[in-house]
Order: structure tokens, then C-alpha cells, then sequence
């Protein structure tokens, strides 16, 4: 364990970590702290151009191997089964509604995750494939898709007849997804030429605006915790031990299938992160029954700060442990 | 001088789009919007810092009042939101620079 | 349809917390707030620039009006500040996916 | 409290200050103004991107309203824009922070 | 043509132009992509902040040499002679008001237009000088002017006594105008020594705020593309070949008092640009009985993507040709 | 006074200076520039989380050392003590009210002219250390707290009785002081390594930043300036010449504990600037009795310029004279 304390403590003395703590500790003692809408908008519209543009110009360099087809395959997979056993661990306690809504949004994944332990990668000097962006971009939409089977199965109130049209539409081409995605080929398409000419700001900025965007983020939770009382205990334990019985999960297939320690922690923390922007809003349209409480305030103010402090390095370590 | 209602829209940005084209249809083809709208409903509401509310204000003759909220309720039942109508009379402006 | 009140209150940021508290304690629990307004009320101003309005519109019962005004009208002496009241209707919506 | 009018102008952003100007004249000295307003209006606009619209309140003395009307009526005819009259009551506030 | 087929592949391989695209495809899929207010009217200021300074810098370098005089004296004729030819070949389908408005559209420029096309130049590694930012800034203005003039010539309603004053500052000090000139002059002050602190922020960044601009107008100018269908046909054929006849004009004129090519193709790009900023404003202003859906829809919806895709590589084969 | 002309315009030269004045003439000729809300608040979000985070990172290289301790001895000295004596001036025209809040406006500081002072000091080559950020901190709030007894003590309404728990949480956790003392408490815990990833953005574009910052500062400045009508020659004076006076003092105070000149500068001029943001927000708040265009306006409108303009250099100036 003395490793992963001191990987705990390199990670928390980052300035991305510590800064999220800031908004939180802004937010604690009543600062009238805040980042003005639309800026914190702005921030996560670049980080998704800046991860997507990079994974695309890496993902041309390496080409598409076995290597890459089989992690992609594992990312859809995870992305389809998470959200049918979490679903089984939440009907314990919860009605169909409200399991098939938590189940899709800790299926899904969140990608302000992905890009702390990205930054926290680079930091160490461990690299990592570009085309887990990829995986990143695969791995946000089939939740809905599940969570929304698992509802028609599950519940036989008839007039659920909502359009799969809208809803497709909303899984696919949501704007994160979209510009993730168009990015990333974007990448692909202009690739080391395109890079050098975007690299000051696609690279230089990338780290400060990170920063910027997790102390929000940190005002963001915090705000979210006083919502915890409501969900109760069983809920706030499930998005601890999830996030980690995820990871293993992840980690064990990334194992199997001999992927480089970099991109096993990220597929990792794939598995390990759940959704509070787009699996939420798809939810709150076809699953109104659903309490948005519910998901929206384990995923934001429990399982984000978890994975960010104590989850990337905890997985780092598991890597280190099932690597040697 | 001249009454007309004023029809107001608080909802989730992503329905904007559709509420648009539902006054639209109505045959209220003026408006105006405001993004960036922080809120709190009666529902739980998701994080208004990632999924912002928009307000959306469009004055119209009295008679098609009622068109409008045919169109307009059924959107607002899927993501939140809600909407008002009050009264209000319109200065009629005709464009004219030589007036100026 | 039926009737509500609309109040819209007009103040420094720095108070918004407080303004939305006061709703809150006053029962009225829904709320939207449109930040970044500049502004020029009677007194003279701080610069708007530096340190922006807020524009909180609620929607109420018009019996909850009396508990509300009591509750905020001590919070806009402090920063300056303003308060209106006038009529609107409801366009009541119960969420429902399947009518859509 | 005491009745009051509110006004309400959408216009584009360039009029701006001729419209304040104008209401300043008028005597209305208080008022809000939101930017960043999206809209569509009976002519057809120039991109709401490049240049937006502000969307103007100000509450007023009813005795005012005549003047003001007759100073915001022209400048509307220049670029577009819409105003808007309602009735309103003020919540009066005395600053005074011992009353906290 | 080949080398004109290869030029434009190249130029449609840039970040900047591709994400043009994909701002109009999500426009075109219904994603839910979008800049939010007021983040494209900041990144515009930055866009002539960087390259105004840049330009004065240059220019201080360069000196005011016959070349440069000659030049900005072609750019203020082309500037007025522009909306005059055009004015006669639009009154053969329009009236006098929407003929006077859209050859004044036409007649003044897009600096958006500019700024890609000397991010093309630079990629391709050919020089320009930083004069041509002061072309670009006395290109825009005369065309209002010009406009007005023949509103008053060819019609004959007595009425029009708008204040010119007025009219001349909209021209003169419209923001565009006042932030690209004033920071010219700028940058000419402070020279060399200036530059040197700035360029982190004034040139690292310009290449990413030029991309995230193009996606917003991506996105822009594919709202305004269902407008089209009520400017008919003519407009549609003139907004894309009077670009291609004003920028051959252009050049035959940078040939004849010898600019160097990347000058030149710079010079070529402003006269086949139009204006669906301030021009329009200043319309809209003077000549309210000319429709604003004609002159923003064609120069916003047509002219401006068929410059940025089409017209940037074809004036610069056009100047291969030429200049050989 | 030959080298002190030629600091004046060398520092009058920089890009900075020069787009504060840009600002100013923006406001003056009518142009519709301006830099849309809320764009100046990320601007300034971004100054204080830079110098502050660089401030941490210089601190922990140079210790805690016992110069470090006297300059901030010095600086919470001066906090207290420039108000008191500013109060006894300012009575001599002013009502116990007005004059309090003014003296509290001049007891406390303007981050943005310490960081334009401190991008002079860069540009000159001159050293400074980090720590004077923390000087800088430390003086935005006591002068809120003595003000509040002056007038406690000078009047006699008896029912004042605001809460005192909410003017210190005013003073000390309003976001400029969090944000600043935060990014400072972050540099020192992640040290020269967290500098390594954020140096291009906390560094790179500093420049550019605090450029566009004081473009709008020019802005809201010159639209200030109207209301010096009303505040009459005396505040006018005043406004010029307690600045001269304060630094003055602070030079005399740097002498005197041997600070270097550098830190000596920053010191003179966090001692001549005023406050007009967190200042007047407490003002407006417990002591609304006094006039805000009053300390608002003097304030923004001449101490400022006054500072950034002929205060630096001039101050600069003093200390080649005195370190000879
Ligand atoms: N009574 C109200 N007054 C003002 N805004 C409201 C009211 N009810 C709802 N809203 C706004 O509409 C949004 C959606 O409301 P809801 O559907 O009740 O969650 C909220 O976030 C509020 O901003
Ligand atoms: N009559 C009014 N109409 C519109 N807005 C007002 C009015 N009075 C005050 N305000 C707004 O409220 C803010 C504070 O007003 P005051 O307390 O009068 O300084 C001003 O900055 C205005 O934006
Ligand atoms: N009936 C209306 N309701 C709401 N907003 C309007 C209305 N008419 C005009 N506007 C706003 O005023 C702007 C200018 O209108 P117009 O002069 O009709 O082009 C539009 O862009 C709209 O935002
Ligand atoms: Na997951
Ligand atoms: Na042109
Ligand atoms: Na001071």
C-alpha cells in the first residue's frame, strides 16, 4: 500500500486535483467564487476538440491494428454490460425506474475522468494510445440504449412510445460525442502536419485549461453534496464500490487482452466513471419516471470526486500489482 | 397602440429548437432568447452549470393564444419547464429612416 | 390555466444567494436567474462591468406574495435593488413522456 | 407598493445607447439591460451571431409613458426592434442596512 | 488543373477548414453543437487583435516603401470600384435598393476570409507582408460609402435625409475597424520589442482561435443556407462568380504593379470577399427598403464558404499561372 | 528628470499601456468596441489565478525567510495605517461617511496595477520575487476593517449594527482574495514541477491576457471619467497626489528594510493604487451611507490611469534616486 500512497500524493499535489478541491473548499467556507456562464461551457468544448484532435493524430501514426480493434471491442462490450449487472445490484433496492437510470449513467462514462488521468499519464511520462479517445468516444451512447431495453423489459406500463428516432439522435449526436468524434477524425484526416500548426494551443493550453475547468467543476460538486442526504447510504456506498468493482473489471480485461499499462488505466477509468451530462439529460426525457437526483448528484458529487482523487492512482496501482 | 399577450418560456436548452418551431407553426414567428439562464423547478433539475435553461419571450395577437399552448404544452412535459402569458400592448414602429 | 403572480427583482449579484433563500424560506421554490445584467438604478452605481446585476424571475401563488415581499424587501436596501409584481397565468404541465 | 409601468424593448445592440439616451430624456433614469439576446423578428435579420440583440426593462412612472414612447418610437424604425408596455407594482425599498 | 485540384485538397486538409465542415455538418445532422454567446464575437476581437499587431509589426519593419503605397492605393480603388461594375450587373434582375446594398456588400471585405487565406500562406510557407493588414482595414469602409452614393444617384424618393455623420462613423469606427487599425498602430509602436512578449499569446494561439472560430461559422453559415431558396437562382450564380471575376481583376492589377505572390493572392482574396457584418449593418441602417436576408444570405451562405474551400487555392493557382 | 521621461515612455510603449489607451479612445470617438460580459471576469479570474499560482511556485524556491517576513510586516503595516491618516485628509471636505469610505477605497489595493507594474518589471529585466503576491493578498482586506471603525468611531447613529461575521467574510473570502490565496497555497504544494505543465498558459499567455484586460479597462475607465464632474477638484487632487504620497512612504519603508528594488516597486505601488471592486463592494454594503461615484469613480478614473500611466515609471524613477 505504500505505493499507492504516494501515488495518492502525487496525484492530489497536481495542480488539476488541487484546484478542484479549491472550488470545493470555495464553496464550503461560502466564497462568492464563480466561473461565469458560458466560460465553463467554452472549457469543456475545447478539452473534447483537444483530446479528440490529439487521439486522431496518434491514432494515424499508429495505425489500426489488432491491438486497436480488440480495445475498442472491449470498450463497446464494458459499455453494454455495466449497465445490465448494475442494474441487478440497484433493483435490491430500487424500483425499475430509478435502477435503469443509475445503471445507464454509471455504464456511460464521464470525460473530464478520462482527461484528469490523462494529464496525470503524461505526468509520470507513461504513455498511452490515441485511439483511447476512441474507446472514449464508443463507450459514452450505449448505456442509453441498454438503460432504455432495460426499462421496456422491466416495466410494463404500455405507453412508452417515445420516439427511437429522438432518441438515437440524442445518444449519437449530442454535442460532446459530436465533437469528440469529429475531432478525432479531423485528427486523423490532417495528422502530423495538422498537429504542428495546432500544437500550441491544442498542447500548451491544454494542462491550465484542465485546471480552470476542475476548479468549477470542484464548485460544481460541492454544491451537489448537500442533495447526498436524500439519496441515503446505499447509494453513496454503490458509487464507491462500483466505480472500483468496474475498474477491476476493466482492469482484468486490459490484461487479458495485453494492452499497454497507459491505456489500461484509462480503460479503467472508462469503466470506472459514470455520466452527468448526457446520459442524464437522455434519461430525463425517456425515463421521467426516474429521480434526477438521484443520478445525477451520486455521479457528480460521489463518484467524479472519488475517481479524480483516490480512483486514478488506486487503479494505477492495481496496474502495477497485475502487471509485474 | 395595441394589446397583444406575452408568452413566456423558461426551459431546458435543449428543447429550444422545438418550442421554436412550435410558436412557429402557431404563427408566432417573432421572438426572442435568453441563454445562460440558471434555475430550479419543481423537479429536481439536473446541473444548470452543464445544461443550461433558456428564456424565451414572444409577444402575440390574443387569438392565437390558444393554438401556441396546444403546441407548446406537450414540450414542456418531456424535459421541465413552464410557461406564462400575461398582457401587454405593442408600439407599433414602422420602419422608416427618413423619419429619423 | 390560472392565475400567478410574476415577481422580478433586480439585483447585485452579491445578494443572489440571499434573494434566493428568501424566496425559498417564503415558499417559493422555483426560480429562474439571468446573470451578467448591466444596469443604472437610482442611486450611483458601482461599475457593471466589475460587479453585475442579476435578473430573478418566479412565478408564485398569489397567496404566497405578502411572505415574499416581507422576506426580500430588507435584502434590497442593503445593495440597492428592485422588486415588481404583476399578473400572469399558468400554462400548467404534467411531464409525460407517452403524450408526446 | 404603487402601480408602475414596465417597458420592454428588444432591439439590436448598436441602438443601445440612443435607446438609454432616449428613456434618460424621457426621465425614465433606472433601468436593465440583458445582452447576448437571440430572435427572430418580422423582417428578416441579419445573423444574430455577429450582431445581437440587448433586451431592454425599465419600470417606470405611468405619467412618463408618454414621452417615452414618443422618444423610443423612432429609433425603432431604424434597425428593428419591439416595445412592449405592462402594468406592474413596485415593492419600494429604503436602503438602510440598520434595518438588516 | 491539376496542381489547382492538388492546392485545393491541401487547403481542405487544414484544421481551420475542416472544422468548418463539421460545424456544418452538425448543423446539418441537427446535433446540438453550438459556440455560445458571446464566445465568437471574443475570439473575432482576438482574431483582428493578433492580426492587426502582427501586421503593424511587420510594417514597421518593412517600412513605408513605394511597393506598400502602391499597394494600399490599388486596394482603395479596387475597394470603390467594385461596388460600381457590380451595381450595374445586379440592377439587370434587382432594384435599385437591393442592387446598392449588395454591390456594397461585395465591394467591402471579410477579414475572416483574410485571416484563413494568410493561415494558408503560411502553412504553405509563402511570405506576405504585414502591409496588407492595412489594405485589409481601408478595403473595408469605402464600399458603404460608394453604396450610398449610388442609392442617392439612382433613386429618386427626396426623403432620404439620413445624417452622414452618422453614416461615417458606423464606416469609420465600427468596432472591426477601430480594434484592427488601432492595434496596427500598436503594434507599430512597440515593434520588434513588442512582439516578443505577445507572441506566445498573439501567435501561438492564432491557428486554434482561427479553428474554433471557422466551426462556429461552420455552423452559422449552415443555418443560412435554407434562406437561399428565396434569393433564387441569380443571386446564387453571382455570389459565387463575381468573387471569382473580382479576384481575377485583382490579381491582373497585383501583376501589373509587381506584388509579390502571396501579397498578391492575400489582395486577390479581399476583392472576392463581401462583408456580412458591417456592411450589413450600415444597410440596414441607410437603405431599409433593400432586404437583408439578400446581401447576409449570399455573402454569409455562399460566398464566404465558396472562398474559404474553393476560392483561396483557385486565386493562388490563378497566380501560379500569372506570376510564372 | 531626462531618465525618468524615458522610463515614462518606455513603459507608455507597451503593448498594455497602449490598449488601456486604445480603451479610452474607444469611449471618446463614440466606437462601438467593447469586449462582451462575461469576458472581462474570465480575464481577470485568469490574472489572479496566474500571479498568484507563480507567486507559490517562487515562494517555496526562496523560503520563508526574515526578509519575506518584514516585507509582509511592512504590508499589513501599510494596510492599516494609509487609511487612518487618508481619513483625517479627506475630512477636511467630506462628510465621516464619504471620507471613510474613500480612505478604505486608497487603504486597499488594485491587482491590476501591481501586475502591470509587474509585467514592467519583467519587460525591464528587473527581478522580483514571488512573495510580493502575498503582500498583495494580505493588503486587499484590512483597510475594509478599518474603515468600518472609523466610522464607527467618527459618527454616532447608534443602530448600526450590521453583522460583523459578514463583513469578514466579505473582506476576506471575496473571489479575488480566495482565488489569489488559493493559487498561491497550490504553487507552493506542487513547486517547480507543477510549473513545468502549466508554465505555457500561466506564463505564455500572461501577456496577452493582461493585454486584452486593460483594453477593457480603458473602456470602463474613460466611461468613468464623466462622473469627475460631480467629485470636484479636490478628490481630483487628491486622487493624483495621495498615490505620489503613498508610495512615497512604501519607498521610504522598502529603503529602510533593505528590500530590492524590484519588490521595492511592486511594494510603492500596491501602496499608491485603490481599490474599486472588492473595496466598494463592502462599502456599498456597511456603509451605505457614503456616495459610491465618489470612491468608484476617483478610483477607476484617475488613480488608476494615473498609476498605470506616469505612476510606475515614476515610482521607478524614486527608487534609482534612493537605492543609488
Ligand atoms: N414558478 C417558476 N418561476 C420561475 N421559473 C420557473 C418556475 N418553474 C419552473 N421554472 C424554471 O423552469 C425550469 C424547469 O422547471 P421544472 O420543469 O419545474 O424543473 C427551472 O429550472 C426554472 O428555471
Ligand atoms: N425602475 C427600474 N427599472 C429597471 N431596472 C431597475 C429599476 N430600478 C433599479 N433597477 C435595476 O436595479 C439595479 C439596482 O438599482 P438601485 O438600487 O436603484 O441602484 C440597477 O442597476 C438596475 O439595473
Ligand atoms: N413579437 C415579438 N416577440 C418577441 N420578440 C420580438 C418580437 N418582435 C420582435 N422581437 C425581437 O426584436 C428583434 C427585432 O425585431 P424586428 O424589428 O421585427 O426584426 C427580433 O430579433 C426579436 O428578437
Ligand atoms: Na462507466
Ligand atoms: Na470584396
Ligand atoms: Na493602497
Amino acid at each position: 500500500m505504500d505505493l499507492n500512497a504516494s501515488l495518492i500524493i502525487s496525484n492530489i499535489l497536481n495542480p488539476p486535483v488541487l484546484f478542484f478541491f479549491l472550488g470545493m473548499t470555495a464553496v464550503f467556507v461560502r466564497s462568492d467564487l464563480e466561473i461565469p456562464a458560458p466560460v465553463p461551457k467554452l472549457l469543456s468544448l475545447y478539452l473534447l476538440f483537444a483530446i479528440g484532435f490529439k487521439g486522431g493524430v496518434e491514432l494515424i501514426k499508429s495505425g489500426i491494428t489488432q491491438e486497436v480493434v480488440l480495445t475498442l471491442l472491449a470498450a463497446i462490450s464494458m459499455a453494454c454490460i455495466v449497465p445490465i449487472y448494475t442494474f441487478f445490484i440497484l433493483k435490491l433496492k430500487l424500483d425499475n425506474y430509478d435502477a435503469a437510470a443509475i445503471a445507464a449513467t454509471y455504464g456511460s462514462i464521464s470525460a473530464v475522468t478520462f482527461i484528469t488521468a490523462s494529464a496525470f499519464l503524461t505526468e509520470l511520462g507513461i504513455d498511452f494510445d490515441g485511439y483511447m479517445v476512441a474507446a472514449l468516444a464508443l463507450m459514452e451512447s450505449p448505456a442509453i440504449i441498454v438503460g432504455l431495453i432495460l426499462v421496456n423489459l422491466f416495466t410494463t406500463d404500455g405507453k412508452r412510445d417515445f420516439s427511437w428516432s429522438e432518441v438515437l439522435q440524442e445518444a449519437f449526436l449530442n454535442s460532446s460525442v459530436f465533437l469528440l468524434v469529429g475531432s478525432l477524425l479531423i485528427g486523423v484526416l490532417t495528422g502530423e502536419h495538422g498537429w504542428q500548426v495546432m500544437e500550441p494551443f491544442a498542447q500548451g493550453m491544454f494542462y491550465g485549461v484542465l485546471t480552470f475547468f476542475l476548479l468549477d467543476m470542484g464548485l460544481v460538486a460541492a454544491r451537489r453534496i448537500k442533495d447526498l442526504q436524500k439519496t441515503g447510504i446505499f447509494l453513496i456506498a454503490f458509487a464507491i464500490l462500483i466505480p472500483i468493482f468496474n475498474a477491476g473489471i476493466g482492469l482484468l480485461i486490459a490484461r487479458f487482452i495485453g494492452m499497454p499499462q497507459g491505456n489500461a488505466l484509462l480503460f479503467a477509468v472508462l469503466c470506472a466513471s459514470a455520466s452527468y451530462i448526457a446520459v442524464p439529460a437522455a434519461m430525463r426525457m425517456t425515463v421521467p419516471e426516474a429521480n434526477p437526483s438521484l443520478y445525477v448528484s451520486t455521479a457528480l458529487a460521489v463518484t467524479f470526486p472519488f475517481n479524480i482523487i483516490v480512483g486514478i492512482p488506486l487503479y494505477l496501482y492495481g496496474i502495477e500489482l497485475l502487471w509485474r | 397602440m395595441h394589446i397583444v399577450k406575452r408568452i413566456e418560456i423558461i426551459a431546458n436548452s435543449i428543447e429550444l429548437g422545438k418550442i421554436l418551431d412550435g410558436l412557429d407553426k402557431a404563427g408566432v414567428h417573432s421572438h426572442a432568447v435568453i441563454r445562460n439562464v440558471a434555475g430550479k423547478g419543481l423537479r429536481e433539475d439536473l446541473d444548470m452549470t452543464m445544461l443550461d435553461n433558456v428564456y424565451i419571450i414572444a409577444f402575440c395577437m390574443p387569438e392565437l393564444l390558444k393554438t401556441v399552448v396546444e403546441n407548446i404544452r406537450p414540450l414542456l412535459n418531456k424535459f421541465g419547464g413552464a410557461c406564462y402569458i400575461s398582457d401587454s400592448m405593442e408600439i407599433r414602429s414602422v420602419r422608416c429612416v427618413a423619419s429619423l
